[in-house]
C-alpha cells in the first residue's frame, strides 16, 4: 500500500459523490450575471421605494420598510436553504451540501442581524422603545442564536469533514423556530405587525408599497445567491489547500 | 436495556454529577429571586411558577455536557455503538437515566421551594405535575445537543446554547398551564396536553436524531 | 463461519489512511496485523468493526452454509480498543455484570472470567483502584464474559506482565480452537503459530 | 505561568467556550426569561440583577468539575503539581482563565443586556462594575469543589454541597447592590464593599484550599 | 548527585502497598523497577516523584558536595505516567511549547525534540489526531524539550513499536551517560547495560 494509491484513492473518494469540479466552473461562469442582477435589482428597488408615497401614520419611517421586511424574509429563506443542505448532508452524504450549508450560515446570520437592527430602529419612532419582548421580535432573536450556535458548533472541529454531521443534525433540530416566527403574531397578540404581504389570501398591502417590497425581496434574494455562490466556491478552495498541506505533510513522514 | 438503567443512575449517583448539584442550583435560585423583587410577596408568588420553571430548565443543562463525552473518553462509546440493540432505544435510556437524575429530584423538591415562596398547596400541584409532564422534553432534547458535541472535551456552554432556544416551546406551555390552572380566565388542559405531546414527541425524535449523530462520531 | 474483507479504504480526519485492505479468515483462524507507529493498525481494525465510515470496500461474514449473514458484521464482534471501557466510579463486578447483561450470548460467569484472568481477589474493588495492567486484565475477562465469534483486539497486551501475556496467549489459543476468528493487531509476539498476518505500509503521516 | 493561562484560554476555547461564546450563552440565557416571567418590560428590569447573576453563576457551574479532573485524565494534574511553581499561584491561574471564560464575557455584554432589559445607563454601568467585582469569586469558590472532586473521585456530591452554600451570599449581595443602585430607598456601597471583599476573600482561600487539596489528591 | 531513598513505605485507597523499598542513585546511574501487574511498581514510582504522601521512609537527593538540596526532589524530576499529558484539543506544537514554558530550564527547542522521536511532521495537528505510539512518542519528546537531572519512567515504551523502542533505549542511554539519573519501570527489556535492579515483591492484594 503505497502512498500513491493513497492519495489517488483519496481524491476520487472525497469528492467522488459530487464533481466539486464541474460546481467550480459553473459557479464562475453564473456569478458575474448574479452580481448585474443584484446591482439592477437594488437600483430598481431603491428607486421605487424612494419614491413611494409617506405612510399617513408611519411617515418617512416606512422606508425602514423596504429594507427591514425583505432581511426578515431573507432570514427565514437563508435557514431554509441550510435546512435543505443538512437533508444532502445527512441523507447522500454530498460533501457540496455540507459546503452550501456552512457557506448560508453567516449569511443567514447577517440577514437576521440586518432584520433585528432596522426593526429595533423602527421601533424606537413606533413603539418608543428599542426592544420589546414582543413574540415575532422574540423569535427572531432566537433565530439569531440559532445561527451563530451553528457557526461556532462548526467552528469547535478542527476538521471540516468531522463537523458536517453534527451541524447538519443540529440544522435540522433547529428548523423549528421557522414555523415560530412565521406564526408568532398569530399566536400571540402583540405589537408586531401581523403578515399582510405573505398571507395566504390575497396580500392586504397597499400596492405603492406592496411592488417596491417585492422588487427588493427579489434584490434581497439576488444578493443572496451571489454572496453564497461565492463563499461556496471559498469553501471549497479553502478545503482543497487544507486537504493539499495535509499531503504535503505526509510526503515530509515518508522522506 | 435495564442493565444500562441501572448502570447511569448508580455511576452518576456515586459521582454525583445529577441529582444533588440540580437541586442545589434549583435552591440557589429560588433563594436569590425574592432578593431581585424585594419584599413585595404578592408579585414573588405570582412568579413562582416562573421561577421554579427556569431552575428547573437550567439545572436540566447540567451535566448534559459529560452524557456522551464520558463515555466515548472511557471507550465505553464504541461498545455501546456496536451492540445490536437499536441505537435509538441505548440513547433513549440513557436519555431517561440523565432525567432520573437531574430532572426528577427537582420535580419532587418543588413541595419544598414551592413553600419557600408561598404557593398554594393547589398551585404547588399544578406546578409538579407540569414539570413532571415538561422536564423529560428537556432531557431528550439535550441528548441532541450532547450528541452534537460528543468529540468537544468542554462543549458545556456551546451545548446549552445550541439547546436552550429549543426547549423555549417547553417553557412557555409549561408556564401557560399553570396560569391557566390558577386563573378560570386561559385553559389548562390544551397546554398541558401540548406539553405532553411535545415530550412525548421529543422522546422519538432527540434520541433519534442523537443516534444519527453518533452511529459514526465514534472514531 | 468465514469472514472477508474486500479493498478496504478507510480515513481519519478526512485523510486517507489506509486503502486496498483485503482478508479472508474462516472459523479458528486468526489475522495478526502488525506495522509502525501511526501506520494505520488500529484504524484498519476499527473499520472492520464497524466503527469508522468505510471509503470503499466491504466486510461480509458468511456461515457455514456460505449464506452471508444480515445483520451487520459488528454485531458479532468483542472489539478490545486501546481504551478498556470500565466506569471509573463502579466496581469490578459492576462494571463486568453490565457488559454481560448488556451484550447479552452470556458465556462464562463474572468471577470465573475474573477467575481466568486471576483478579478474583479485585471484584469488589473500585475499578480505578486496579493498576494499569490489572485494568487490562478485566478489559480481557471482559471478552470471556459473553459469546462472540469474532474477537478484535487492538494491542491487549499492553501493560500486561510476562505470565499475563502468558495467561492471554492461552485464552487466545483457545479461542481459535473452538472455531473463532481473531484479529489482533500487535507490536509483540504473541507466541500463536500458524497464523496469517497482516503488514500495514509505512507511516503514512 | 502566562503559558498556562494562555493554554487555559486556548484550550477552552477550541472546544468553544470562548468569551464570544459566553456572550451567546448570556444572551441566550436572558433570552430564556422573558417566556417564564412574560414580555413585562418594567417586571424585567426588576429581574435584570438576578437574571444576569443567576446566568454567571450557570456559566460556572457548567464544566465546573472538569476543571481539575480533566487534568487529571490526561495526565497533566501530576506535572502541575510537581512543578517549583507555588500550587497556590497554579490553581489561582487556572481559576483566573475559568473566568475569563465565564465571567468576563458577562460584564462585556452588560450593555447589550441594558438595552434589551431596557436599564438606565447609570444602571448599566453600575451591574457592570458589580459583576466585575462579584463573578471572580464564584470561579474562586468553584475551585475548591473542583478539587474536592478530584480528591474525591467518588464523592462528586460535595462539589456541589460544597460550592452553592458558599455561592449564595455572593450573588445575594451582588443582587443587592445592584437593587441599591437602581432605586435610593436601599443603600449600595454596603453590598458592593462586602462583594468586594468576599472576592478578594475567596480569590487567596479558595486557590490555598484546593491547593491543600491538590497536594496530595494525585493519585 | 545522588538520590538516596531510605525504606519507603507507601499506601494507595488505605491500603499499604509497598514498604522498606530502599536504593541509592548516584549521577549516571539507571534503575529498572520490575514486577508483576499489581506489585506496587507505578506506585513506588509516584512515591519518589512526590505525587504520594509516604508512610514513612524518606527520599533525599545530595549534590557533589554532599550537602542536601533543600527544595523536594520532585521538583528536580520528569515523571512520565501511563498518561501523557497531552491536550486533546491543542496541536502537539502548543502542547510541548507549554511544558517547555512552564517547566523552565529549556534544553532542545521543540521542533528538535520531535526530530529526535521523528515527528516532525505532525507537529501541526491536533494532538488528538495521534495514534496510540505517536502520543507516546511525543510524550517522549516531553522529556527532551527541558532539562531535569532525574527521569521517573513508567512504562514508557507501552504502544511503541519496534524502531521507537530502539530510538527510546538510545535516548535514555544518552541521558545517563550525561550524569542524568534513571528509574524506569518496565515489563520489557530496555536494553540498558549494567543498570540496578528492584524487584517488587508479589502481587500483595
Ligand atoms: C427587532 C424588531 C423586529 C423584528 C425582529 C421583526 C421581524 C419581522 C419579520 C420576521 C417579518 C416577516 C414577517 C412575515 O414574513 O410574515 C417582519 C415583517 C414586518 N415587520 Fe417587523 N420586525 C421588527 C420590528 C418591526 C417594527 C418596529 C415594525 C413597524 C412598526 C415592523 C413592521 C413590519 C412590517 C410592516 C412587516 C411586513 C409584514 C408582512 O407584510 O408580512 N417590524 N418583521
Ligand atoms: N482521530 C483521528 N483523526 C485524524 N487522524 C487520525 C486519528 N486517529 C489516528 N489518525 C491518524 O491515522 C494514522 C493511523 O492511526 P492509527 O491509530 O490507526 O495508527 P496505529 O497503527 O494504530 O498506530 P499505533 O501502533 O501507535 O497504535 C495516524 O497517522 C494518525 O495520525
Ligand atoms: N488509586 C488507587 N487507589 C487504591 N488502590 C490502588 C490505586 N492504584 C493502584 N492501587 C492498588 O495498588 C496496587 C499497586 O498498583 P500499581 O499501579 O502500583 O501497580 P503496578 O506495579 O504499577 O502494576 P502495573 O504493572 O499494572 O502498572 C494494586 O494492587 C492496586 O490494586
Ligand atoms: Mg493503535
Ligand atoms: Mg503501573
Amino acid at each position: 500500500m503505497t502512498i500513491e494509491t493513497a492519495t489517488d484513492n483519496k481524491a476520487s473518494n472525497l469528492w467522488g459523490l459530487a464533481n466539486p469540479t464541474r460546481f467550480m466552473r459553473f459557479a464562475d461562469s453564473v456569478i458575474p450575471f448574479c452580481f448585474i442582477a443584484t446591482v439592477l435589482l437594488f437600483a430598481i428597488g431603491l428607486y421605487m421605494s424612494l419614491n413611494a408615497p409617506e405612510d399617513y401614520q408611519q411617515g418617512a419611517t416606512v422606508l425602514i420598510m423596504f429594507i427591514h421586511v425583505p432581511a426578515a424574509w431573507l432570514a427565514m429563506m437563508t435557514y431554509s436553504v441550510m435546512s435543505v443542505s443538512a437533508l444532502g448532508t445527512i441523507v447522500w452524504r454530498h460533501p457540496l451540501a455540507d459546503v452550501s450549508l456552512r457557506a448560508a450560515a453567516p449569511l443567514g446570520a447577517v440577514f437576521t442581524f440586518l432584520a433585528l437592527a432596522t426593526g429595533s430602529l423602527w421601533g424606537k419612532p413606533m413603539w418608543g422603545t428599542w426592544w420589546e419582548w414582543d413574540a415575532r421580535m422574540t423569535s427572531v432573536l432566537i433565530l439569531f442564536i440559532i445561527y451563530l450556535g451553528l457557526i461556532a458548533l462548526s467552528k469547535a472541529f478542527d476538521e471540516p469533514s468531522e463537523a458536517a454531521q453534527p451541524v447538519a443534525v443540529m440544522t435540522l433540530t433547529g428548523f423549528v423556530i421557522i414555523p415560530i416566527i412565521k406564526f408568532s403574531v398569530d399566536w400571540w397578540n402583540t405589537l408586531h405587525q401581523p403578515a399582510s404581504v405573505s398571507r395566504f389570501d390575497r396580500p392586504a398591502m397597499a400596492p405603492e408599497f406592496l411592488y417596491p417590497l417585492l422588487v427588493m425581496a427579489l434584490a434581497y434574494i439576488a444578493l443572496f445567491f451571489t454572496l453564497h455562490l461565492m463563499s461556496m466556491r471559498n469553501e471549497v478552495l479553502s478545503r482543497r489547500i487544507r486537504s493539499l498541506k495535509m499531503k504535503t505533510a505526509r510526503s515530509k513522514g515518508i522522506s | 436495556m435495564i442493565a444500562l438503567l441501572k448502570r447511569e443512575i448508580v455511576s452518576s449517583w456515586r459521582s454525583g454529577s445529577g441529582a444533588l448539584m440540580g437541586v442545589l442550583f434549583f435552591l440557589t435560585v429560588v433563594t436569590v429571586f425574592p432578593f431581585a423583587v424585594g419584599p413585595d410577596t404578592r408579585l414573588l408568588t405570582q412568579l413562582a411558577p416562573a421561577i421554579l420553571w427556569i431552575g428547573a430548565l437550567l439545572a436540566s443543562l447540567l451535566g448534559l455536557d459529560r452524557l456522551f463525552t464520558q463515555e466515548r473518553e472511557d471507550g465505553s462509546l464504541d461498545l455501546l455503538v456496536m451492540q445490536s440493540h437499536p441505537l435509538m432505544l441505548t440513547i433513549f435510556i440513557k436519555a431517561s437515566a440523565h432525567w432520573f437524575t437531574t430532572g426528577l429530584p427537582l420535580v419532587l423538591a418543588t413541595p419544598l421551594f414551592g413553600i419557600m415562596l408561598n404557593l398554594s398547596p393547589a398551585a404547588v400541584g399544578v406546578t409538579m405535575v407540569t414539570l413532571l409532564a415538561g422536564t423529560p422534553a428537556i432531557s431528550f432534547i439535550g441528548t441532541v445537543g450532547a450528541a452534537v458535541a460528543v468529540k468537544l472535551p468542554r462543549g458545556g456552554m456551546l451545548i446549552s446554547i445550541l439547546v436552550l432556544p429549543l426547549v423555549i416551546p417547553v417553557l412557555i406551555f409549561g408556564i401557560a398551564a399553570i396560569a391557566g390552572a390558577s386563573n378560570t380566565s386561559q385553559p389548562f388542559t390544551g397546554p398541558f396536553l401540548f406539553l405532553c405531546a411535545i415530550t412525548l414527541f421529543t422522546s422519538v425524535l432527540g434520541p433519534l436524531a442523537a443516534s444519527v449523530m453518533l452511529r459514526h462520531s465514534a472514531d | 463461519m468465514k469472514l472477508i474483507v474486500e479493498n478496504l479504504a478507510l480515513s481519519r480526519g478526512g485523510q486517507q489512511i489506509v486503502s486496498g485492505i483485503s482478508f479472508e479468515l474462516t472459523a479458528g483462524e486468526a489475522l495478526v496485523v502488525t506495522g509502525e507507529n501511526g501506520s494505520g493498525k488500529s484504524t484498519t481494525l476499527r473499520g472492520v468493526a464497524g466503527l469508522l465510515p468505510l471509503d470503499h470496500g466491504q466486510v461480509c461474514l458468511f456461515d457455514e452454509t456460505g449464506k452471508q449473514f444480515e445483520e451487520p458484521v459488528r454485531e458479532y464482534c468483542h472489539y478490545l480498543g486501546h481504551k478498556n471501557a470500565l466506569k471509573q466510579n463502579l466496581t469490578v463486578r459492576e462494571n463486568l455484570t453490565f457488559w454481560q447483561d448488556f451484550m447479552g450470548d452470556t458465556l462464562l460467569s463474572v468471577e470465573e472470567a475474573l477467575e481466568e484472568v486471576n483478579l478474583s481477589h479485585t471484584i469488589d474493588l473500585p475499578s480505578n483502584y486496579l493498576s494499569t495492567g490489572q485494568k487490562r486484565r478485566v478489559a480481557i475477562a471482559k471478552l470471556l464474559v459473553s459469546d462472540r465469534p469474532i474477537w478484535i483486539l487492538d494491542e491487549p497486551t499492553s501493560g500486561l506482565d510476562a505470565q499475563s501475556v502468558d495467561m492471554f496467549s492461552h485464552h487466545i489459543k483457545a479461542f481459535c480452537e473452538d472455531g473463532g476468528i481473531l484479529i489482533v493487531a500487535t507490536h509483540l509476539p504473541l507466541g500463536l503459530k500458524d497464523t496469517k498476518t497482516l503488514k500495514i505500509g509505512t507511516e503514512p503521516l
